[in-house]
């Protein structure tokens, strides 16, 4: 799974598309955890492109974000109904400011 | 590990014919997701070998998913519930797969027999 | 002509759509100093609907960059082929930042 | 002064008929707004009632555009370069239209005549 990363003045946009699943959720961890190990703690994650998230992706985004809190912060953006409606429907909403677009998720750091 | 898109795509077309809803769809292709992932990785010890077999049923008003597999014994409905109203520090990292399929399903029963090994019936209605 | 503004953090995105020529320039003119008259100095046109820019336009642009300069700055994105390589051939391109996109532009605040 | 966007309307349609590109489209419609702003702002003192008479010609090699008005005299090409190589708090908010003009057209000429008026002819080849 490829994951890009946008660096602007401070925050880092982090995009990937497809499927996050058990068997491609390593690669997103491995990405942000680069990121948080060079001190890059505002990540707003783009999930336009992201059409399928299962629990491994969750635990990968609870994992990053227990990391940069509260220095920093792990935004996300352009969630799509069902992903977020899952979220929701579990619990986990809570933990994550979701943004409509990426302008304003990197407009809020 | 790739089998997980592939099963995704055989239930999808079924969760169509089915004709549930995208909100529909996408709960069936996660708690299959979740289901299969926790047969491949906790199942059979990791060691890949084991079988999976998956099977669809199609009425008018609902679709049924089977997942069998000769695993070890595990009933998903005896595991509790994650505790997700806690300060995020105090969040811990399991069982989040299991509540998912019982959250996504309208009904998820679970057999074992020493002969057949594990039966998991998941059912979701149309909306 | 409408102004839409969006405010976030550390910048606004002040938007506009069509034609900005002699008659439209001065609503323009309006809604950009309404910005700068409450302080706010740090603005991205968002140009991804404006057709038409003539140097009645450019003027505004021109002039709002004197006021927020230096503390702030004006900077623009999104702008299409035709109008960008009228601004570069006047040589007034030099006094703007440009950016691909409004993420850029925000992400650069 | 919504007239401006008729007057566009009015020439892009030729511009297209004349097989301009994309950018030349751009580059007439640009240059003819300058020119008729111009007349609307200046040539009549500002009491919008003069007239302005665009006529446009297609060849199998450019479009020509022809500005008439009957306000004063006025040579756009004696009006003298702005001066853009300079820091911002120097730039002076003047002559950049007639400026766009020269730049954006292949030909611009300019006639006076106290019976017919100003006459602005402008050329803008196929590239
Ligand atoms: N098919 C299975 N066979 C054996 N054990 C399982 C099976 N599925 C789940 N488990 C056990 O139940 C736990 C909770 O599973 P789950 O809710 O999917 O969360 P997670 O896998 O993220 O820990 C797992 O950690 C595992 O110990
Ligand atoms: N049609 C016209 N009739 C009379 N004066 C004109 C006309 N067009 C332009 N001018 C004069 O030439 C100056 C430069 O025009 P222009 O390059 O369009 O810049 P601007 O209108 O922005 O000052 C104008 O300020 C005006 O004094």
């Amino acid at each position: 799974m490829d994951v890009i990363n946008t660096e602007f003045k401070r925050c880092v946009v982090v995009k990937t598309s497809g499927r996050v699943d058990g068997s491609t959720a390593p690669d997103l961890r491995k990405a942000l955890e680069a990121l948080t190990e060079e001190g890059k703690l505002n990540i707003v994650f783009d999930m336009s492109e992201v059409n399928f998230m299962a629990s491994a992706g969750w635990w990968v985004l609870i994992d990053t974000q227990k990391k940069v809190k509260p220095r920093g912060e792990l935004v996300l953006a352009n969630i799509e109904k069902g992903i977020r409606e899952s979220l929701n429907l579990v619990g986990m909403g809570s933990y994550f400011t979701i943004y409509e677009d990426v302008v304003s998720a990197v407009g809020s750091f | 590990m790739q089998v997980l898109a592939q099963i995704c795509d055989f239930v999808t077309a079924y969760a169509q014919e089915a004709q549930l809803d995208d909100q529909g769809v996408y709960a069936v292709q996660l708690a299959v997701d979740e289901a299969a992932t926790n047969v491949i990785e906790h199942a059979y010890g990791g060691d890949d070998q084991g079988e999976l077999h998956i099977t669809c049923k199609v009425d008018d008003k609902s679709l049924t998913v089977i997942i069998h597999d000769h695993g070890r014994a595990f009933d998903p409905n005896r595991v509790p519930e994650p505790i997700t109203d806690v300060p995020l520090e105090q969040l811990r990292s399991r069982g989040l797969g299991v509540f998912l399929i019982r959250k996504m399903m309208d009904e998820v029963c679970y057999e074992f027999s020493p002969a057949k090994g594990n039966t998991l019936t998941m059912v979701k209605h149309r909306a």
